[in-house]
């Protein structure tokens, strides 16, 4: 993309209480996984766009790409987004930010250091960009088997047998995956109890992580503390990281506004330094993370 | 769109500059191709290229050889570095946004070590901003700034062996008007005394163009203006962000960290065109304009109350090119009213 | 809808009562059913009224036997009949609205002999709002008022023979604050002296609830605030609109026929909330919080900063019942936090 | 209507330029020729609701009344009411204002005073008002014969095709009129020629005033002067009445905001004491009108 573009709704599908937006944009340049674009739905009554993380995304053409995108109507600009129809056009800048740089350097670290294996843990809608690593895994898997990871496990936490409608996106992927030659798997829990016994991604978590695991994870700020919790637990050796939200006005490093206090007292801008950051850098080694980055609270 | 803009936009100086036509301007010594640039905080020439790299790397290089603005400011920078305010920063109100980023920079040392190269490497003129928390650190800076100008090639305010001046491509703006800084600034300029020292101390030490950015959060900005203007101000920018707040929508507590934040965008607009108009109508020196300006009818408010030059600041965060645009469509604005710039500049007075 | 509303309507002082429960709440010695009231000059009563009246004369009835607000707050009356500024008067603007309505009235004398006696025969408490331009007639207006009261069935300000005095219905609000009126007023309340002045010449003729409305467009409200307070106001109201301009999109000249106008709506919220805020942590007598209230959310924002009442303006333009169902979601906000008004009252600053 | 009432849409139609949106109001009760409602499409991101003429409205029933108001798209509040869709919806309140009453005064004048011919004088959107003057001028002629006008002249101008392209809408009415037995006709006229040769509705008006007529007019402000300036040059018997547009923000008397200065210097409110003016309340005796209700150019 060159360019601040205005891209076209192709079609907008109601997942459970999310809404699966997928547009044209001209000059999409691929994404890389966990990174996120600025939209803003044209003639919006919001002042500023939001971020939201790519999604899934489609060969980028001279026609330019089909980018989709997760959103939970949640405020003023979410519902703008949720209640386009075809046709209708979105402001769109990206992709933008530091997506998940574990999911290349993992692939190789399988061998050496790491279990190679991978868990995505996902709350609430911070399940949206683990398509887009599913999708980054099976293309690597495929071009250079050798390099993915041992095992990949997805983890879900929902609020609401509504939320958890979203699970059945990333099944098709999670599925292709196993064929590409990939042990793949999905596993999601329902606070409600839609989905089997109540409970929240964390108890997944524990069941399954252990030392050498890497851990990618997106969710409300306090299902990833608890997830930094369940990881410190298991051992020094898991490497997490997190997706982290904030409110931005520019997305492109401009405006100073999305800052978080580190855990070693720096700030650090999500829309630049982030979305991802270590689960170091985040919480730092204390095994009670106090370094609470503002009351956001993100994604669940 | 893009095909439009690549059309349009000009080399910077000194190419063959396909910059809006007809709207070539002057803010004292600097020559401007068009009214339009950014105001300080709002744009990061560097971090947005740095940025567009990220998505495409020629995007970034044509952003940084073709800035969208006719002059850029960048943001305040203080005697000390500062980390600014705690998170949360921002927050989206309806038709604005309050911000309370709080000054955070690297101090003037770094910046005249790191920043101020790659400024002057700009193919635009530059007009540094400037804050602090006594009369004392606004000349500090500006004495900083002028050493590390007179030493740069072309340097010294005279110009000599062929060289251009940086007097022609280099403007001060003192940021006197900051509500997110607890103590200096915006006291500093709410109070025309201290206003007036203020700019007669930077004065003596700064020959180039020298602009006081004002604070709309006082009962009378006029003496204020006509003090800076007396006490040497070549320009005069209105308006800095009017203080505000918000809460959190659960807890009830203040939503930004640091409690209190600046309000921008379209919703100020009325009370910043008030305050241009004013001032206008009172002193005799040069006004940039700001305060909301999102769309070209919003430029020729400005203008006509008497701006100069117009600044765009949040609105340019939904859409960094926003300046350029605007200026691009000024041109066909005038051409459509059949009026010159210098016609439209305070019409509204006449 | 209307059946809901209905529903919920109660019929006012001394009937059986349906309004919002738990909001019962006191403005110095006036009982209110709930703390959301109309801003002076956004909400006539009897012509909201009249006007339904033409589309159904059972819809205007009921309206009258059972107003909106949980008191009413009329137009600002002055000594002499003015016709107000020539038009146009308003202009919508980015998230608000410009007015420069200018005070028309019938002054005082008509204001006693007809408005006053159909106000009183409301079933709602009413605080009469005053302006003028000097001290003088401050004192003029309020005297008159006093005179009138006490004539009245039940007047004087002691209670006597078991008739319930005017005090427990009627406040004065001194409206020091318009930016509409070429002199007085704003200028008044923009000056900590001139405030004690007038309030505390007010206050000698005036038995009853005392609030004093505080213009925003100043460098600081505190001094202006305690000046009142410690003059012997009852309570302040917070706050008036902030001064702006508009300029014909086509002839680029103001727009508002007076030139100047009064910024209000949700565009100014995070404004008059920061006035609250102030206000209150500094000054010790109950505040009338208004500026942008639109939503329950804006109600709580207000009481949380420290308002004790809250006042609906340019949102009740598009909807006359907004005051009544604010209160009505306001019981249901606060059901939902588990929390009484007067927990909510104030709890940013804790 | 009780109250101000969530209007839903029924169909929306591009008519030229302008867009002819029913709505269905409960509630509703019947509008007087000439009077308007506060309309504002819900989510609008403009902060006022804005004045629009009761265009048409159908017989009210328990589940309410359609109603429907012809649209020009010339700025924010206008562009989202022309965009909405079936199934949308829309705040109203209303009718409100002062009608045409001379539409119900003339019936009898006709035998008596005037010449008993009605003429309406629309130019652009001020047109809008003249459907339900035809509806109502109609439901008489058939109830009461005798009280009808002797004639009906609609003379209408428009600034180019796609404007004129309402005339379409009027028809029926007009036809309707004469087979209930009132001669009426229809006139209209294009600036840019497209209907014949160019010009304005005064030159129809000239042709058509007479001593005695009633003229009844809606559009910009200069064309109400124009239509003034005629309707005095053919005699002082001529009973002419304008409907006068405003800037509102209640449109229910509250804020004295719309008011407009009369010839007499006094100031009347365009939602209360008008809409609708007699010619010599907003332009006095003076041949040359001075008395401009400011910079507001209407409906045209
Ligand atoms: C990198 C990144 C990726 C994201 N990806 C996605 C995604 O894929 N899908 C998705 O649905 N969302 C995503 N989000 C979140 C999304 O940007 C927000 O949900 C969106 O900003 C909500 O905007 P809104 O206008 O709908 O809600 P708003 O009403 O603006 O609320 C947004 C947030 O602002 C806060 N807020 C606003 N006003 C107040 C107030 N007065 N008091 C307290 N809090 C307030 C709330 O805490 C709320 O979380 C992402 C965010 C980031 C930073
Ligand atoms: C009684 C009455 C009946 C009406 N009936 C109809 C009808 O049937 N159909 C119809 O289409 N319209 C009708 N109108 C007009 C309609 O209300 C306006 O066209 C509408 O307000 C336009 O709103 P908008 O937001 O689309 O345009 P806006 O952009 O708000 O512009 C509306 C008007 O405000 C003025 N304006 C706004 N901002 C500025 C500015 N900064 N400088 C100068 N001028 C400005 C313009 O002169 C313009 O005429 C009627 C008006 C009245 C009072
Ligand atoms: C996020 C943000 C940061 C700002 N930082 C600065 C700053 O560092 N120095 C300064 O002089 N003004 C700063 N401002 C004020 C702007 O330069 C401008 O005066 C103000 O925002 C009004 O213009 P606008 O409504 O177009 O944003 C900042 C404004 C915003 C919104
Ligand atoms: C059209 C209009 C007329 C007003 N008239 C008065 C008035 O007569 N007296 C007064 O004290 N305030 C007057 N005000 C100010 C309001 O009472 C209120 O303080 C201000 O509008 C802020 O509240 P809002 O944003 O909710 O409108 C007026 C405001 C408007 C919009
Ligand atoms: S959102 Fe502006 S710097 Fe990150
Ligand atoms: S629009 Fe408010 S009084 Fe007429």
């Amino acid at each position: 993309m060159k360019d601040r573009s205005l891209a076209t709704v192709l079609c907008s599908t109601q997942v459970g209480s999310m809404v699966l937006v997928r547009v044209r944009v001209s000059g999409w340049r691929p994404a890389r996984p966990g990174q996120f674009a600025m939209l803003q739905a044209e003639g919006s009554s919001c002042f500023l766009p939001r971020a939201f993380s790519v999604h899934s995304q489609g060969e980028a053409t001279p026609d330019g790409a089909e980018v989709s995108f997760l959103i939970a109507p949640i405020g003023a600009a979410t519902h703008d987004l949720a209640t386009l129809s075809p046709g209708d056009r979105v402001w769109t800048l990206g992709p933008l930010g530091r997506g998940f740089g574990a999911v290349d350097d993992m692939r190789r670290s399988g061998g050496r250091a790491g279990s190679g294996r991978l868990l995505l843990v996902g709350g609430g809608v911070g399940v949206a960009p683990f398509l887009l690593v599913l999708e980054s895994l099976l293309q690597r898997a495929i071009a250079r088997p050798e390099d993915a990871p041992t095992q990949v496990s997805v983890l879900f936490g929902f609020r609401d047998a509504a939320q958890a409608e979203s699970l059945a996106l990333f099944v098709p992927a999670v599925d292709a995956l196993c064929a590409a030659g990939v042990p793949a798997g999905l596993e999601a829990i329902c606070e409600d109890g839609s989905l089997g016994r109540p409970g929240l991604v964390t108890e997944l978590l524990t069941e399954s992580v252990r030392v050498g695991d890497t851990v990618l994870a997106c969710g409300a700020h306090a299902m990833c503390e608890a997830v930094w919790r369940v990881c410190r637990q298991a051992g020094d050796d898991v490497d997490v990281w997190f997706s982290l939200e904030a409110g931005m006005a520019c997305g492109i490093g401009s405006c100073l506004g999305c800052v978080m206090t580190m855990a070693d007292g720096s700030m650090a801008r999500v829309c630049r330094e982030g979305p991802v950051f270590a689960g170091r850098d985040v919480f730092g080694e204390s095994r009670h993370p106090c370094a609470a980055p503002g009351p956001h609270g993100g994604g669940s | 769109m893009n095909e439009e803009r690549e059309a349009r936009v000009g080399g910077g100086e000194g190419t063959s500059g396909r910059a809006p036509r007809g709207l070539a301007t002057r803010l004292g010594p600097i020559a401007l191709a068009h009214p339009i640039i950014n105001a300080s905080g709002t744009f990061d020439l560097f971090e947005v290229a740095a940025s567009l790299a990220g998505v495409d790397e020629a995007a970034a290089t044509a952003f940084l050889a073709d800035p969208p603005v006719a002059a850029y400011v960048p943001k305040t920078v203080t005697p000390l570095p500062r980390t600014g305010n705690p998170p949360p920063r921002i927050l989206e109100t309806a038709g604005g946004m309050l911000n309370s980023i709080g000054l955070p920079n690297g101090g003037i040392e770094t910046f005249v070590a790191r920043e101020l190269p790659r400024l002057l490497s700009l193919p635009r003129p530059i007009i540094l901003n400037i804050g602090g928390f006594s009369r004392q650190d606004y000349v500090e800076v500006a004495a900083a700034l002028r050493v590390a100008l007179d030493g740069t090639r072309g340097g010294g305010p005279d110009e000599t062996a062929g060289e251009v001046s940086w007097l022609s491509r280099v403007g001060l703006e003192l940021n006197i008007s900051c509500p997110n800084v607890h103590s200096g600034c915006i006291s500093i300029g709410s109070d025309p005394d201290e206003t007036a020292a203020v700019v007669s101390a930077v004065r003596e030490v700064w020959p180039g163009l020298l602009l006081a950015k004002l604070t709309p959060n006082v009962t009378d900005i006029v003496p204020i203006a006509r003090a800076a203007a007396d006490a040497g101000a070549d320009g005069l920018s209105l308006v800095n962000t009017f203080k505000g707040l918000a809460l959190d929508r659960l807890s009830l507590k203040p939503f930004l960290g640091a409690v209190t934040g600046g309000l921008s965008g379209p919703a100020i607009k009325p009370l910043a065109l008030r305050f241009v108009y004013e001032v206008s109508a009172a002193v005799d020196v040069p006004l940039v304009g700001m305060g909301g300006v999102d769309s070209v009818q919003d430029v020729l408010d400005f203008l006509a109350c008497g701006a100069s030059v117009v600044a765009v600041g949040a609105s340019g965060f939904r859409d960094p090119w926003k300046p350029h645009t605007l200026a691009v469509e000024l041109e066909a604005a005038l051409e459509a009213r059949s009026m010159t710039l210098a016609e439209v500049i305070g019409m509204a007075h006449r």
